[in-house]
């Protein structure tokens, strides 16, 4: 397979408003890099992601996408991550059935205590979807850009 | 085993216990048997059949019947009981307004795979111990009744009625099926193949709905594909995207729902095996959260309105077996 | 102070010295404490230090029995007989080579010899 | 009548598809058959028909007719139609061949589809003549002769060699740009094959189904007719049927926002969804009695009614076989017709 | 047509320094929809917010977007300043461009085009916004208190003086606590029961105070303002009402035998009991694993003996359910099982003894009547070794990771009271640190070492060994001296570390709060939020936020009972808009949502409706409470006909968020 270096893959990552998101805010507090292909999107809850949202992604031209939420026990809503865990867990499984890459997608729990660990995650995640170069296999041909 | 169910129908008509009888209608051919509702014996002597045909699951339409006037008699086979109490459960089935005879089920013919023996012209179709002689216009065939199994028959889960008011015949067992080896082959190839697999199924659809439309577990007022305010509806695959994306949702949307009662693959009109994707959330349920079958009963919480604080994390999905 | 030797010492131990608090207990609890010129404690705190020198000519290297009672009782998960084991890593490397080999223990066996060091001189060897 | 053996059949194939796209049906599974494009070394299918109906070709299920893009306060508006190529469908059965003149009627008609128009003229249709009728068959219902199959060129089977007969002019040029793969031969014994298929088709089980009780004329009568609560009872509502007809020709438009424009596309629909035709004010056929009823009035009496006492069916039996609940036009036209 | 405002603020340069906000306003202004499109220097500041409210006003904006810090820091800030200009404050969006880009990325270029996508995805949200309106819902004026400790009784004791009804749930049969077990209190050295019993009896005496003794919180449904909790009465088979707390069947109790848990298991008490002599209530109660009554209906002889008849054999768990306006977690700590520390003996070896034990050694109405005994054999110990940070300041499974903070000082107060009393005992303490910030505690601790001349010595014991002689051999290390010490100890003490208590967890699930790995609640936040916890309406006093001290403990106390007082006084509070509902035309009635909802806000009714065949039909249709619901959007997902949805993150603003970054 021909590595594109100049790949800059688009990120989409869905982030609980109660945890995630403020792990995210927390590692810009504390200026942890890590890369502009990572694009967050606030939702209440991790339970709030549809799977329709995550297709719509990649149709629309994502080449990742990452679901962050509170750890298990720890949800504002008290069992919100825990059908996220389910739901997430089942489709990124039919995902990979159907023969998508399964390191296009992603979930992962990071606490507001965790700026360090949102920033590597995503660095991580960015990097492992670069190694997978463009989304083709689960994309929308009239969404490509020219 | 038809007389049997014929006299039973008409004695429940006149007793008042029922005031209509779902069943099967003969078609103009041996094989083409409509589902139907009678509402007298006259009607029952004319036109009802239930023969090695009869496959139409009926539960989902007693989503609306049983929301007429009147009790209706539903004949349900094993496997229809399970979607008769799955729609019980989700409050779609009104359960005092229908009186439910468990009926013997298959396995049941199905006539393509006749037809793909290049027999055709196909005047009657009889089963004579296990021999099926095809009377055509072309002259008299005979091949072997298992290989005419529908796919749906082949890995039978459930000879068991789990919901009946009375039974004719006799009740049977929950069975040891092989209906996962399909799943598991496809889950030992590799990810690429596995995407050429789907796509070369997948490419095929034609969105005529006919699996959604005939799934028991699909009975929304308002399907997410047919409603602008959905965002994703859509009313043919554009895309290729389209097509998984219309295969996935319905999939998920009846994940935990679904019965497995194989009518999507039945109906499929492109011979998609849609029944696949429905048995690998059955089967990643069944691995990862212990066995469910949707329909056994109408009380257990379905697996994804349940959690547990020590269910598996989605990275079990990444840490399985090679790409 | 050796720069390389601690790094050296950090890597072949795997141990972070750096979580040490100086409670001292894994020298409370070392059966060899009254053998030794420089104690368990002293060992994780001066490897921290990068103070390596000393360690390397003293006696203590080899008084330590890798009994892992200090392993087991320290608070942190030191290890500090992992680090004294690295430290004596560093000396046997430093002399140049391995001048023990597997197969010459059993010649070497006396009476004398404490079982613990028998023991160790394996743990050593099958690594 | 020019002639080829069955055994260079794949030769002349592969002569045409050096020169333009050729699509032929050939087997997915054992007797099940759709058209692929060509390719060296395929074997046309032996069954009777294609799954899908050949319709695919001048009406695709879906299809691209403009783009959009806006840019601040403008909208551009890019004109998406190009000449098409030619290209040969070969082995197209009477029944579908048939279609193609319903279809010429709803699109050709003004206003002209271009779309539609473009991709007819650049077709040439090779059809194929039956010999082996199933018993879901019931084209001469329409007078339609399965063993003298029209389109541009008709191609008939004796069991050893393909005769070619050119109806049109288009497919006069098609022959003679294969004419030196083709040999005269004695087409004698064709006459017998033809008779004994006729005869067949006499002998099927639908073989008495009429139209008498059909046509424009007829109108109120079976609108009104109390038939259709029983017919529709069971029907789904799915679209099988519509997307396997050869003579269905309804569309839906629709936009689509790539995010860096929009397309507009269009897509085959169904009379039997109940989003159908859906406007401002809702649904035109609330109920699914009325959506059936829709589109079997639409195939015997509307459609003739508007043109000529023409059928909007064509028998080729492909909704007898794929609806998930075996109800279809024969039962409907069975329980409607004069007894 | 939206008319949209887009203001893009430079934070100073925490957002321009890496971001060209120019550009990124100028790129925003060709958004569909957007008719003015600004930046400015603070748009926090009050000339910022002034610049938004204009321009709400001249352009008649329909929807505003702030491109700058996170909406955690100003959504509410702009939300105000828009509904001060007539906008409804949720037609603002935030896009975070400054956590989530000028601080994340050093690429000028590239957090500028980061900086643009997300303020597009911002706009195409904001189009879809529909202006919401916040509901109010009543609060119910009562409060509870979980947990009757010292931090339970102040909170409670201090709600009631606000004139405010309050109840403790304390799942032992008196409430005091640990407290009421200490002897001494540090740095005063008062004497525990002395402080402790008389808020005990005040509080059963205010007659806004409810006890529930011997009981726990079985269920919690409902918000803040309204919870809705299940209160188990566990069955003591002593009716309250009745019991005069004479103590009658406790002297007449033939099983005898029962390990005394308020003496840590150091005496014995009977099968019925009451806990301490100045127990409140002052109750009995039959533990019914040693009563033979309950065990094989032979005996019954407290009943004979009760004169008020009191004794109830069949009782059994009662539950009441109660309205509250908000509740207080107390739940308190206990110190941590020492088993699995070998080295210290404590469990092969009576003398050696944890804190809290010693605390009962000591007391007057302990064990021993106050005179410190070994527990081996009730003799005068004269070398006694304290040892510190037992399972505190571990890094492994055994112990916590924290400090316990509260052992630096009271095994000070040990040491001292014992050379007080029996100036013939040497004592060694053996610390790590010692730890006494507080007000007078490095004084306390230095009077120790100075005036008590205790042993202080820096090191940790490494190994305890009994000895045959009754003796226990200390083996610890002086890391100053540098040397190996063995002691010849009569005692040895523990301090061991302190941690939640184990029913904190289950409750912290019932009340959808969150907890540390700790299993310790975790604050609103650590500075500015100490006493609430982050779901509204709960909270957090005494040692269940975290290791405390008495002082700090009802400091915390007051705290959280003046935080409770605060919404209590609110006859409503603004419910939050963002909650979900449903589209009864397209909902199934299958009940998916309803399984999924954490706060019961969702029911079903059946109801008539219209057909699209004009046909009418009763059908089960789902309705959301939006005082109940508190918007985490579960349903939305389980229902699969998209019937429910989400206000404020509805599906469609979502998937325009998704579009627009994609894009």
């Amino acid at each position: 397979m021909q590595v594109n270096e100049n790949f800059e893959p688009v990120i989409v990552a869905f982030c609980c408003n109660w945890c995630s998101y403020a792990g995210a805010d927390l590692s810009g507090t504390n200026r942890l890099n890590y890369p502009a292909n990572v694009k967050i999107i606030r939702v209440p809850c991790s339970c709030r992601v549809n799977p329709m949202f995550i297709l719509r992604a990649f149709q629309r031209g994502a080449d990742g996408v990452i679901i962050c939420g509170c750890h298990p026990g720890d949800c504002h809503y008290t069992s919100g991550n825990y059908f996220t865990r389910r739901r997430i867990t089942l489709l990124y499984s039919m995902l990979d059935f159907l023969g998508i890459e399964r390191n296009r997608t992603r979930l992962e729990w990071v606490s507001a205590a965790e700026g360090a660990k949102f920033a590597a995650v995503m660095n991580q995640f960015v990097e492992d979807v670069k190694k997978l170069g463009p989304n083709r296999r689960l994309e929308d041909l009239r969404c490509r850009k020219q | 085993m038809q007389e049997a169910m014929i006299k039973r129908a008409k004695e429940l008509l006149a007793d008042g216990t029922v005031n209509r009888v779902m069943g099967w209608k003969k078609g103009e051919f041996a094989y083409d048997t409509t589902p139907a509702v009678f509402e007298t014996a006259e009607e029952i002597d004319r036109d009802f059949i239930y023969n090695d045909f009869t496959q139409a699951n009926q539960s989902k339409y007693l989503i609306k019947e049983s929301r007429k006037e009147g009790k209706i008699l539903a004949l349900l086979k094993p496997c229809d009981t399970y979607s008769f109490n799955q729609l019980v459960k989700e409050h779609r089935i009104i359960r005092e307004n229908v009186y439910v005879i468990g009926i013997p089920g298959g396995p049941k013919i199905d006539i393509e795979k006749i037809k793909a023996k290049g027999i055709t012209g196909i005047t009657n179709v009889k089963n004579e111990d296990y021999t099926l002689k095809i009377e055509t216009i072309y002259g008299v065939e005979t091949m072997p009744f298992y290989e005419a199994v529908s796919v749906k028959c082949e890995s039978c889960k459930s000879k068991k009625h789990v919901v009946y008011d009375e039974l004719i015949g006799e009740g049977g067992d929950i069975l040891d099926s092989n209906r996962f080896d399909m799943v598991e082959k496809l889950e030992n190839m590799t990810s690429q193949e596995r995407y050429d697999f789907w796509r070369g199924e997948l490419s095929r659809c034609i969105r005529c709905n006919a699996c959604r439309n005939v799934c028991p577990a699909c009975t929304c007022e308002n399907c997410v594909f047919d409603n602008p305010k959905s965002g994703i509806d859509q009313k043919a695959a554009a895309d290729s995207f389209e097509e998984n994306m219309f295969h996935i949702i319905r999939a998920f949307h009846v994940a935990g729902r679904c019965t497995d009662c194989g009518e999507c693959s039945r109906v499929c009109p492109q011979n998609i095996p849609l029944h696949l994707l429905n048995r690998k959330f059955i089967k990643d349920i069944n691995c990862l959260y212990g066995e469910y079958q949707a329909g056994a009963d109408t009380t257990s919480k379905a697996p994804l309105t349940d959690y547990r604080t020590d269910d598996c994390e989605p990275s079990v999905v990444h840490e399985r077996g090679a790409e | 102070m050796n720069k390389n030797e601690k790094d050296w010492i950090d890597i072949t131990s795997g141990v972070n010295v750096r979580k040490c608090m100086r409670c001292g207990k894994c020298s409370a609890t070392c059966p060899s404490y009254d053998e030794m010129e420089y104690h368990p404690h002293q060992f994780v705190y001066m490897v921290e230090k990068g103070d390596i020198e000393p360690l390397l000519n003293s006696v203590s290297l080899y008084k330590c029995l890798t009994c892992f009672a200090c392993v087991e009782r320290c608070p942190r998960g030191v290890e500090p007989a992992k680090v004294i084991e690295a430290v004596r890593l560093t000396a046997v490397r430093k002399q140049g080579n391995n001048h023990l080999l597997p197969d010459q223990i059993p010649d070497m066996l006396d009476d004398d010899l404490p079982q613990q060091a028998i023991v160790t001189a394996f743990r050593k060897y099958t690594k | 009548m020019l002639k080829i053996s069955a055994s260079n059949l794949n030769a002349l194939f592969d002569r045409i598809a050096e020169k333009q796209t050729l699509y032929i049906p050939v087997d997915r599974e054992p007797n099940v058959s759709e058209y692929k494009k060509y390719e060296s070394g395929m074997t046309m299918s032996k069954a009777l028909n294609t799954v899908r109906s050949a319709k695919d070709f001048f009406f695709p299920q879906t299809e691209n007719l403009a783009e959009f893009k806006v840019s601040g306060k403008t909208i551009e508006v890019k004109d998406i139609r190009k000449e098409n190529e030619d290209f040969v469908v070969f082995g197209v059965r009477a029944c579908d061949a048939r279609s193609f003149g319903i279809l010429d009627k709803v699109f050709l008609s003004e206003p002209v589809d271009s779309f539609y128009k473009n991709r007819r003229e650049h077709g040439t249709i090779v059809t194929m003549a039956c010999t082996r009728p199933a018993e879901t068959c019931f084209c001469t219902t329409f007078g339609i002769d399965p063993t003298v199959p029209g389109g541009d060129v008709s191609v008939f089977f004796d069991g050893e060699n393909y005769f070619f007969l050119d109806n049109t002019p288009k497919g006069e040029a098609f022959v003679a740009s294969v004419s030196d793969m083709l040999e005269d031969g004695d087409a004698s014994k064709l006459a017998e094959v033809q008779e004994n298929t006729r005869n067949i088709m006499k002998k099927l089980p639908l073989s008495g189904l009429s139209t008498d009780s059909f046509g424009g004329e007829r109108l109120m009568e079976h609108f009104n007719s109390d038939k259709w609560a029983e017919l529709s009872e069971s029907c789904f509502g799915c679209g099988t049927c519509t997307f396997v007809c050869p003579t269905c020709q309804c569309y839906d438009i629709r936009d689509f926002d790539t995010g860096n424009g929009i397309k507009r596309f269009r897509c085959w629909d169904s009379c039997m969804y109940s989003d159908f035709t859906k406007m401002a004010h809702g649904n035109s056929r609330n109920s699914q009695l009325e959506r059936f009823r829709q589109r079997f009035m639409h195939k015997l009496v509307y459609f003739p009614a508007n043109n000529n006492g023409e059928f909007g069916c064509v028998g080729c039996g492909r909704c007898l076989s794929k609806c998930p609940i075996s109800m279809n036009i024969v039962k409907v036209m069975k329980a409607l017709e004069d007894k | 047509m939206q008319r949209i405002g887009v203001f893009v603020c430079h934070c100073g340069t925490n957002i321009a320094a890496t971001v060209d906000v120019k550009a990124v306003a100028e790129a925003l202004s060709h958004e569909p929809g957007v008719v003015v499109s600004q930046d400015y220097q603070y748009m926090c500041s009050e000339s910022g917010q002034e610049l938004v409210k204009n321009a709400i006003k001249e352009h008649g904006l329909t929807g505003v977007v702030i491109c700058s810090c996170s909406p955690r820091m100003h959504e509410n800030t702009f939300r105000k300043a828009a509904a001060s200009a007539g906008l409804n404050p949720y037609l603002v969006e935030i896009a975070n461009i400054r956590e989530q880009c000028s601080w994340i990325h050093k690429n000028i270029a590239s957090a500028t085009d980061k900086a643009v996508i997300l303020g597009k995805a911002a706009v195409a949200k904001v189009h879809l916004n529909a202006p919401l309106t916040a509901g109010e819902s009543p609060v119910v004026k009562r409060a509870l208190v979980i947990g009757g400790g010292i931090a339970g009784i102040q909170t409670a004791l201090d709600i009631a003086e606000a004139g405010f009804d309050v109840d403790i749930v304390e799942k032992e049969p008196t409430i005091g606590g640990k407290m009421a077990q200490i002897d001494k209190t540090f740095p005063t050295l008062d004497c525990a029961a002395c402080i402790l019993t008389p808020k005990m009896v005040e509080a059963s005496q205010n007659e806004r105070i409810t006890i529930h003794s011997f009981s726990e919180v079985s269920d919690v449904k409902g918000f803040v303002g309204n919870f809705t909790v299940t209160i188990k009465k566990k069955a003591r088979y002593v009716d309250e009402t009745k019991c005069t707390g004479c103590g009658l069947c406790t002297e007449k109790c033939p099983m005898k035998k029962v390990p005394n848990e308020f003496n840590m298991g150091l005496d014995n008490r009977t099968a019925v009991y009451i806990p301490f002599a100045q127990a409140v209530p002052k109750v009995a109660t039959i533990d019914p694993n040693y009563c033979m009554m309950l065990k094989n209906g032979k005996c019954g002889v407290c009943s004979k003996v009760c004169s008020v008849g009191a004794i109830d054999y069949k009782q059994t768990d009662r539950f009441i359910e109660q309205k509250y306006g908000a509740i207080v977690v107390a739940t308190g700590f206990n110190p941590i099982k020492l088993d699995k520390y070998d080295e210290f003996a404590y469990s092969c070896c009576p003398d050696v003894v944890t804190s809290l034990e010693l605390e009962r050694l000591m007391n007057a109405a302990g064990p021993n009547g106050g005179t410190l005994l070994r527990p081996s054999d009730k003799t005068h110990p004269h070398t006694i070794v304290f040892v510190q940070c037992v399972g505190s300041r571990c890094d492994d499974e055994k112990g916590k990771p924290y400090c316990s903070k509260i052992c630096c000082m009271y095994t000070a107060k040990h040491a001292m009271l014992i050379r007080e009393k029996y100036p013939d005992t040497e004592v060694y303490v053996f610390y790590i640190d010692v730890r006494t910030p507080g007000k007078n505690f490095d004084e306390f601790y230095r009077r120790a070492v100075e005036q008590y001349n205790v042993h202080y010595i820096k090191g940790m014991v490494g190994k305890v060994t009994p000895k045959a002689d009754g003796k226990i051999d200390v083996q610890a290390s002086d890391l100053l001296s540098n040397e190996q010490l063995h002691i010849n100890a009569d005692m040895v003490v523990l301090a061991a570390a302190i941690e939640p208590d184990k029913t904190a967890r289950p409750l912290a699930t019932m009340l959808t709060t969150q907890m540390d790995t700790n299993d310790f609640f975790t604050e609103a936040h650590p500075k500015l939020r100490p006493v609430e916890s982050a779901t509204a309406g709960i909270f957090l006093s005494g040692a269940c936020q975290g290791p405390k001290d008495i002082p700090e403990t009802v400091a915390q106390a007051s705290a959280a009972a003046a935080k409770a007082i605060g919404l209590l006084c609110k006859n409503s509070i603004t419910c939050n808009p963002c909650v979900a509902h449903s589209d009864e035309l397209m909902c199934n009635g299958c009940s998916a949502c309803e399984k999924v909802c954490p706060y019961g806000a969702i029911t079903y009714q059946d109801k008539e409706f219209r057909m699209p065949d004009r046909s009418t039909a009763i059908r089960r249709v789902a309705s959301v409470n939006p005082a109940v619901c508190q918007g985490c959007g579960a349903c939305t997902v389980a229902c699969p006909s998209g019937a429910m949805d989400l206000n404020g993150f509805s599906n469609s603003q979502i998937m325009a968020e998704v579009d627009a970054i994609c894009k």
